[in-house]
């Protein structure tokens, strides 16, 4: 019977606590199951010293998290909303993401941080943020967003398990997303894209929310006689370009789909990348689809009209393959 | 914690009369996003500070548009209590062109520069640097208006808050921190949060002078906030208002609030502010039907503004990209 | 007679102070003359009210200096490094960035946050970062990034006059450089790229210190009978496609450099804006000259031997002309 | 602020002769980097504890290598203190392959994990929260080792430092918090960065048991630290342990001090800790030749490592992206 992201999370969560006593959750009121629901009932479950509910410090509870990491502890940490990871960031990029390195190799961070992002529903400017192209550029760092529940529940667990800071991005949007769990689902390796769909016209890169997206522009394309593969990136940091690659020596045309605005954006590495590595396999130019450069507004038709959606990529993809737009 | 200085100022029953419209404005106002929330009509998650009015009212009685005011997720009773339209804010508050915003902003971002209400965040603490920066303007200028910030006591968990409190005793600001102590901080209690039960507290270390009071006591919060804004104006440097007081709604609206008995939420619509109000004046000779006509005043006056806000027109989403530079010739980025 | 960065940039501070009574600046020892003198004097001079000393409390300073933008000061601040930005981000980013936006146009921040980045002298991984590519993605910022003592006094004065949030990064290693100031300086105009060099075979692309690594870079091509034309980009954020069309329309090569780590860098977006709407200009993949994906390390040989330098400027470019690379 | 609950602990005469050795190795060790930082020989800008020994000898004495440190940018006193091996520890200053750290630290990022040095921060404050979690570590282990942070007086003005108190306490962490009060941050005097003149006032509104003492007599330190960390020891929660002393250098090696009077200097010549200690075990009958000794073994300890470490190989250019990620595979970016 199908489940929600949410109730999937939570089940790689309690079999990670089951499994590892070194795993703690920590976060503002996980013990009482968290803003979402995710953590519900984990702390009756594995004790509130397994789960911690925190005070409203995203600053201090990073850098515990970190320092219990530097200890052994596996700390999951829970920050609200990714817009708020902006009080978080010194401890995470100068201190999570470098001790490794710092330290010659002597100590490491193994730690998760779940963060919820994107926009919906009017949530309004400083709760619809999509940030994860700040944290692709900090060596150190390891940057997840899966697309589905049942992604979800074993990246999150490889992520668990990886012993590097990872930052781990759900869309608010997939918190509602419903899928079958598999019998024994595999733990897809942090670091590997998926081909969500072959095809063999068209390449739409993907990540998080956008997928499916970009898999229902894929339905609408099929029906316009061009075939798209669909590349679910899973994992930003690092990038698995040799999927993208084999992907675009096939289909020679790119489009690049996310929810984050364009400017800076995790699309316009991989188009740089794409550019200069697979420079003489592109037939047209890579396109990114991606939202206009400006905050989320909180009028739905204004917030609507702004997010990237199924018909940018259709109208992007066919401009590729029908040789308009350059 | 100090005590105050200067007499507590006593309002006439005039006054009272005006404080008990006001309160009853934000009850209903915050009544009608609940009823028009459940019904689908308001983007986002509002969060309503019903229970709380009386600390909104009894401070910005003493307030002139002049005077800045910053607030936090929780800041529709300060903004209607600061003197906005009660239409543009509600409009706001449904996402529509003739909110305050032009519906850019939303409920946990309200501002009206014409009223002195200079901003909400959403994110918690975040307010109150901004407002030690409009008072520091203020002060830079010789100006003797004051900035006046509420927040949550769970804002007291984040460093910004006590950052804010060192640099604006050091600076001698002019800017009222005024706290709302509700015990809460989303679904976790006070004593989850921190071992400081009362966040006037925070100030004893700073030489900060603080007072703790009854927040559902309007008269209590007059008196103080009075006192504490008489010391700002003359210069005395900040002050920080501690109102101990209730949300008698959830965290947001559609919270289930599982962590409260229903024994806490009844005990909390005893100590409702309205109702207190409304014994003092009838003790002191005002007629029940005065103040039941001055309750139905500002129900009508609210439902009437509300209902022209839900007809008023949506943001054109051609227009969406305004409002991001001071130029043109910045805004084109793709 | 000739005057250093330092010098030049307090002379700016100084005539802006005098200029305009609303000018303010705040900052960790500013009023004793900042970490690095560029404040030297001007409290004495302006006095301690327009010139002040505030706690190591960078989040509020950065709030108090936007709360002060949103009531009509002009707040210039100083945070000492870009490292230390990281704890101003939630204001930066979700107020000072957002405030026109969110208030519908009632409110504006003009403010222009200063900062010193970049690695030199083994200065470490949390004094050595280039972090503007974070800037970049945010929507209602500026980001000025001044290659030469007399650009940054211009730049400086456009950015205070300006009426957005500027950041304005400052490289370590150009604190020390010296130019003669001419009589009546130009203040160029924010948004506004510079041809540094003409050239016709190749476009390097850079901005701050490393622009001058470019200037190097081109004298050295020159001697291989290579012209190289040199952008010094100036403004990062709004990028001025404009001047870098026009000189790829000349040169059909590119090579971007910059000292920040390749991944998600400010360069990531310049190619893939080149890559899409250049595309039929390109004559060989667009080259990024960047720093490796590693923090900077605290040892001269390994800071050395991370840096991107002149001669991978010109390997790049030498790779294009001749067809290397790709 | 709380007074200590148990007696001093009283060091034998062999306890103080350590600690009188272990003074110098670090006031030796700190001239040789300001004398090889003149010189060019050291990278960055190192930061000197020169003057403020006692407090890392005194904590320290109470240490075992399973107890965690952490420090900030004035760490090196700490880390020797604590047992880290001087030539190694010199080496990483160096920026040496033969560093603690093999040159990728350096003087800001000391870390030692075999001795419990778990690191050092260059940003103000963010030690603090990381040696909170290591405390959480160990309780969430059931061990009984604990954690100590050493930061200055200027920390307290970064929320984070707010932040960690709170929650450290609200989870009764046994982690010892030492301020090192030395009246200044940078070239700013504490009365510029804050209207707390005492760190240990902060202590009050959390009940969080605090004390104020001496920070250049290195027995104060000693007893106070040993009362402290036996509060910690029986899981009683944490403690902020305030020590008042000078930075006889500069900020950092280079600081021309223009913000201190040649009298201000002059008179912290006279509290130097090192000076204190001789006196007081001269008094105790310790013989003047034997303390000569001590210094010069000491002294000599320290040169020696001092030029083994100046003569240590370079780190590899080649070796420059290791230790950024766990497995290769994740280390592939350009
Ligand atoms: C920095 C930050 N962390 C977390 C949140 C999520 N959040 C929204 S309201 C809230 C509780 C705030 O409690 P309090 O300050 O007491 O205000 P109240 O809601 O009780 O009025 C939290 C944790 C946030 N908005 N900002
Ligand atoms: C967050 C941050 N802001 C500014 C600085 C620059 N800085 C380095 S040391 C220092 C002063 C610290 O003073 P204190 O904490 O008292 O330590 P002390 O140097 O006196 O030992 C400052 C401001 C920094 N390293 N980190
Ligand atoms: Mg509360
Ligand atoms: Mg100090």
């Amino acid at each position: 019977m199908s489940q929600t992201f949410i109730e999937i999370l939570r089940r790689a969560l309690d079999e990670e606590l089951a499994r590892d006593a070194s795993v703690h959750l920590l976060g503002e009121d996980v013990a009482a199951g968290g803003a979402f629901g995710v953590t519900r009932g984990l702390a009756q479950k594995h004790g509130e010293q397994r789960v911690r509910n925190t005070p409203i410090s995203e600053a201090a509870i990073t850098g515990v998290a970190t320092g219990a990491a530097l200890c052994g502890l596996r700390p999951v940490l829970e920050i609200m909303f990714i817009d708020f990871a902006t009080l978080a960031l010194d401890c995470l990029v100068n201190q999570s993401a470098k001790y490794r390195y710092m330290s010659g190799g002597q100590l490491a961070v193994p730690m998760v941080v779940r963060t919820q992002a994107g926009a919906a529903g009017g949530a309004a400017a400083q709760h619809s943020q999509s940030l994860e192209a700040w944290f692709i550029h900090v060596p150190g760092l390891v940057v997840v967003a899966p697309s589905s529940p049942v992604e979800a529940y074993g990246l999150l667990k490889s992520a668990i398990r990886l012993g590097d800071p990872v930052l781990f991005i759900e869309h608010k949007r997939l918190y509602t997303m419903r899928e079958d769990m598999p019998e024994n689902p595999e733990l897809p390796p942090i670091g590997k894209a998926r081909i969500a769909r072959e095809g063999k016209d068209v390449t739409l890169i993907a990540y998080s929310a956008m997928v499916n997206i970009a898999l229902e522009a894929a339905d609408e394309l099929a029906r316009a006689g061009i075939s798209a593969e669909v590349l679910d990136l899973r994992t930003l940091l690092p990038l698995d370009m040799r999927t993208i690659a084999a992907s675009v020596a096939k289909t020679h045309r790119v489009v690049i789909a996310h929810e984050a605005v364009q400017n800076g954006g995790v699309g316009a590495e991989i188009a740089a990348r794409i550019g200069s590595e697979l420079f003489d396999e592109l037939d047209a130019p890579v396109t990114r689809v991606a939202c206009p450069f400006v905050p989320i507004p909180f009028a739905p038709e204004l917030e609507r009209a702004l997010l990237p959606g199924r018909d940018d990529i259709v109208r992007a993809a066919r401009g590729l393959v029908h040789g308009q737009g350059h | 914690m100090h005590t105050l200085q200067t007499p507590p100022a006593t309002p006439s029953i005039n006054d009272l009369l005006q404080m008990y419209r006001a309160l009853w404005r934000i009850r209903v106002f915050e009544g009608q996003v609940q009823r028009l929330a459940a019904a689908g009509e308001v983007p986002g998650f509002p969060h309503l500070s019903t229970g709380q009015e009386a600390v909104a009212v009894g401070v910005c009685a003493h307030l002139s548009p002049q005077d800045t005011l910053f607030t936090s997720h929780r800041g529709h009773g300060h903004v209607l209590a600061k003197g906005a339209d009660i239409e543009a804010t509600f409009a706001e508050i449904l996402g529509r062109e003739t909110g305050v915003c032009r519906g850019r902003g939303g409920s946990m971002h309200l501002v009206d520069a014409a009223h002195g209400v200079l901003g909400a965040t959403g994110v918690v603490g975040g307010n109150l640097p901004l407002a030690a920066g409009a008072a520091w303007a203020a002060q830079a200028r010789g100006e003797k208006h004051i900035s006046v910030v509420f927040f949550g006591d769970g804002a007291t968990g984040a460093g910004v808050f006590h950052e804010t409190v060192n640099l604006a005793v050091l600076w001698k600001l002019p800017v009222l921190f005024v706290c709302e102590n509700n015990g809460y901080a989303e679904f976790t209690s006070r004593e989850e949060h921190s071992n400081v039960k009362h966040v006037s507290a925070f100030a004893a270390p700073y030489d900060l002078t603080a007072q703790t009071i009854d927040g559902n006591d309007v008269l209590a919060v007059y008196a103080a906030a009075g006192a504490a804004i008489a010391q700002l104006r003359r210069g005395d440097g900040p002050y920080l208002l501690e109102c101990m007081t209730y949300r008698m709604a959830g965290h947001f609206v559609g919270d289930a609030q599982h962590y409260r008995s229903k024994e806490e939420l009844a005990a909390v619509r005893e100590k409702d502010p309205i109702e207190r109000l409304k014994r003092h004046l009838l003790a002191q000779g005002v007629a029940q039907s005065e103040l039941d006509s001055l309750g139905e005043q500002a129900k009508e006056e609210v439902q009437a503004a509300v209902e022209r806000a839900r007809v008023a027109p949506h943001p054109d989403p051609r227009t969406v990209g305004e409002y991001v530079y001071s130029a043109p010739s910045l805004a084109h980025v793709p």
